[in-house]
């Protein structure tokens, strides 16, 4: 059987497939904040989420607007003040998985969301790093979710905000207490995996429908492809009835006032 | 000891042009109504401190009160882009606006070195990242027991320091409660403070371990009903997220935002919302 | 995840001969029922880290059990001597301790720094006092921002911290509340960590800010009924007073105390007082 | 009308006389726990008293045994972590005085908690520094309370524990972001204070009865008199009332359980 599903809905799904139940998730404002929400109301419901408002362990029942709703402090087991976010929680060593956006990636899975162009006289001036500089290097690992296209997937940050592997794939090494970096980024068109040895960014499966092409065209590099090139699983029916029930919810709750 | 101002006097008297002011509020408790007094007073050349420059500082960036806004994300949050910041920052209107640029951690721990009295927080951070090369406040140190590189960023210590919060009792100690981010931490580091609150109460109705900060803490407690509204407070009212998504219209055009600056600040007394 | 055990077997599985141990609790909740189940158990080597060492501590080394004290003041709160302590210190009974001595202001900070996950605490304190000079780990860096010399210790960071609390939920999920001293740092800063709590509920029934420490951060929870007598328990029961100062007269003396830990700790299980 | 009290109390209500309305107070345990809870109750309802188990603005109606007792925490404004009282509350500049107990004082007024003796080989080993070291800097300015004896005040400290103005009085001298220091001792003979130069502690009031010869006999220096010693006010009927009210109280209190 074949289920009618969106790229954006595969994204989210395989996003969420990604968290192991009873991991504590840092999670991020946007993408993964609905994969990881996802996750925790399908196959993992005891997957641990973290935002960096201080809610510990929270479990909204629509998501988020911004990192700070009062569904997030409500649905909390506690809330801590940033500080205590940031030292205890995230440098403290107590998160295994950092799950990021960005706005450009490059093939070093660097990460960008300062600005595109020149820092002084930038084209366009992005929101900044707000956690994710040190969520990339203090979580155990990290996982990077957006949207495939060439403005994103570029051969060369502009800025590197966040560390991948470096401009030359090599940031991580022999840096003490730092964690695994990226380990996987999920768009609506395929699976990536930095490459053991060189950190480059390599697509381990691509989504059902989509070919090799298509990801060529919308990444800013001469992407590399797996030997063993997977194919990733379809969502499941329960898996989008969960998904499009939380964003009805969400949009729902987000019209009002 | 806390004096009980209105929220007019209390910036009139605090906020200086040229000072360095962080008004605190992570995504909850935003002193929207102090902001809005402060852009009617046009004050001027302020340095603007605040983790998550949210739409309170791009009305403040587009009536033209800053010279140099210190932050670590700044944006629209789940919306986008602060367009009165970006025409400030690309564009130098109304004027050109320094910008000096932190992560979240280095941020958090500078205001909590703040508030500690300590002229510098040491954490470990910005690794492999390029802020450093373009802020020249972020060094590094070397530790001496282990030899590890770690961070050092200065604390963050405003002139002046403005926060919302729920209530405040007769003394002037004041109750935050929910997401209390970095508040205590922006009103203990500042050299004064302004809180206002949404009421005043007989008792403040605490739990032993309550973030309350006491009034002999605080410069000035000012009452604003709704103060934190677009934004909300926890336990009276929730955040208008229509509000922030309607802003990204207002905010994308400068006549656009004039005229609602004019009409829903300018025009207006303490009660803007 | 914090798993639930006897408080017999947290102690055999996680407290090991040699091992780095923390007992917190600032003068509330201190961890008695657990201490005296260390002794039970002939720990020895145990580097014992604490504040405040407390009769706890007293009964620890009397009962042969600390190799090292590291702390920052060593009394029977407001009534006098750790008798165990000195006879250790000053006459090596039962055998020499050797002692590791901060202030409260560096352990606190020392605490703070290991929860945090740093190598270092810096802050300005031993200005002045002769500590340093008998203490190697106090060092001093320059703040490379104003030249300004700060002590820096190294952070605290056990391999097992043990502490009591009021209550658990079904989950492992820990509430603190009161005078909450360093225990939520010790439990952070550690390796491992115990948790004895008076009770298991099926809700906390805390308030948004309290001090909750998730059981994912917990290595074991164990019921100890009354597990922090003779200190005390917020919410729970009162300091047994007469019991610290009938403290002094037992630890006084080698048989005296050596009879009581026989009677009070050895012939007892768990429920020991 | 003259009335009855002894030296204890004496010393008690001077010390609880040195607080004024308003001022935050660090408090050590014991007599300083007193002097600043009888000023409380007295002459400054408003003092704010802190104690280093994180309990701000407590007002105890029985005096604590330990710094840390149950009645602190609740009659607190509220409790916070000890981390925080010593960085936030202490380090951070908000404590207008430092009131400190000690079992050795010098002429320079440095304090000795840690030991008698060598350190390595003591004779008598002492409770130790706790929070004073960075009470005695971080304040605004410190007062301190003690008995009058040779065994307390010697010449020269075994241990500088906390620092008073240095062994040669200059310890304080051009280092930064440090408080006033000791302004006052005050015994159950008399109140010292430091000469505003050398910082040598000097007698600047006797208590009502005492004599010169009694001081000297009970200090372990030549102790200077001030060239217009006064004579320290005797207790009101009304302080005598409320202090023995709060001991008897206290004692009341801790007999039971």
């Amino acid at each position: 059987m074949s289920l009618e599903y969106s790229a954006s809905e595969m994204m989210s799904v395989t996003a969420a497939r990604a968290l192991e139940n009873g991991s504590t998730c840092f999670v991020g404002i946007g993408l993964p904040s609905e994969a990881a929400n996802l996750a925790r109301l399908t196959h993992a419901p005891d997957v641990v989420l973290i935002y960096e408002s201080g809610t510990l362990q929270t479990k909204p029942n629509v998501l988020p607007l911004s990192i700070g709703d009062g569904e997030l402090a409500e649905t909390a087991l506690t809330t801590v003040g940033v500080p205590e976010m940031f030292r205890y929680w995230l440098q403290g060593g107590k998160i295994d998985v950092g799950f990021l956006g960005t706005a450009q990636i490059d093939k070093y899975c660097n990460l960008n969301t300062t600005l595109i162009g020149d820092y002084r006289e930038p084209k366009v001036r992005l929101p900044g790093g707000g956690g994710a500089p040190e969520i990339a290097t203090n979580a155990g690992e990290v996982f990077i979710t957006l949207r495939h296209s060439r403005r994103a997937f570029v051969k060369n940050v502009d800025f590197v905000t966040t560390l991948g592997f470096g401009r030359d794939g090599k940031g991580r090494d022999n840096v003490p207490n730092i964690g695994k970096g990226p380990t996987r980024v999920i768009t609506d068109l395929c699976v990536m995996k930095p490459d053991p040895d060189t950190k480059e960014l390599v697509v381990v499966s691509l989504h059902p429908g989509v070919t090799r092409e298509e990801v060529m065209d919308a990444t800013g590099w001469e992407v590399r492809f797996a030997e063993r090139l997977e194919s990733t699983p379809e969502p499941s029916e329960n898996e989008l009835t969960i998904l499009r029930e939380l964003k009805a919810r969400t949009e729902q709750a987000h019209a009002g006032a | 000891m806390a004096e009980f101002l209105s929220l007019h006097d209390a910036v009139a008297r605090y906020v200086e042009d040229g000072a360095t002011v962080a008004m605190e509020g992570f995504t909850h408790l935003i002193p929207f109504a102090a902001g809005h007094e402060v852009i009617r007073q046009q004050k001027r050349d302020l340095t603007l401190i605040r983790m998550t420059p949210d739409i309170i500082y791009d009305q403040l960036i587009g009536a033209g009160c800053a010279r140099k806004v210190i932050f670590s994300w700044g944006g629209n949050p789940g919306v986008g882009s602060l367009h009165r910041l970006r025409d400030a920052v690309e564009k130098g209107w109304p004027h050109k606006v320094e910008i000096l640029e932190h992560s979240h951690a280095a941020m958090a721990c500078a205001f909590e070195a703040g508030a500690a009295g300590l002229p510098l927080a040491v954490f470990r951070g910005y690794i492999g990242s390029e802020l450093p090369s373009v802020n020249d406040q972020i060094k590094f140190i070397e530790c001496p027991f282990t030899g590890e590189r770690l961070a050092a960023v200065p604390s963050v210590r405003p002139d002046v320091s403005i926060i919302h919060a729920q209530r405040a009792d007769r003394q002037g100690n004041v109750l935050v409660e929910g997401i209390v981010g970095v508040q205590k931490e922006a009103v203990l580091a500042a050299k004064h403070s302004i809180v206002t609150v949404e009421e005043v109460v007989d008792d403040l109705d605490a739990h032993p371990n309550a973030c309350v900060i006491p009034g002999w803490a605080i410069s000035a407690v000012a009452v604003a009903e709704k103060g934190a509204l677009p934004s909300y407070t926890h336990g009276y009212y929730g955040r208008s997220n229509r509000f922030y998504k309607e802003w990204d219209a207002i905010a994308r055009d400068r006549d656009t935002f004039t005229q609602w600056l004019d009409e829903n600040v300018y025009r207006t007394q303490e009660s803007a919302q």
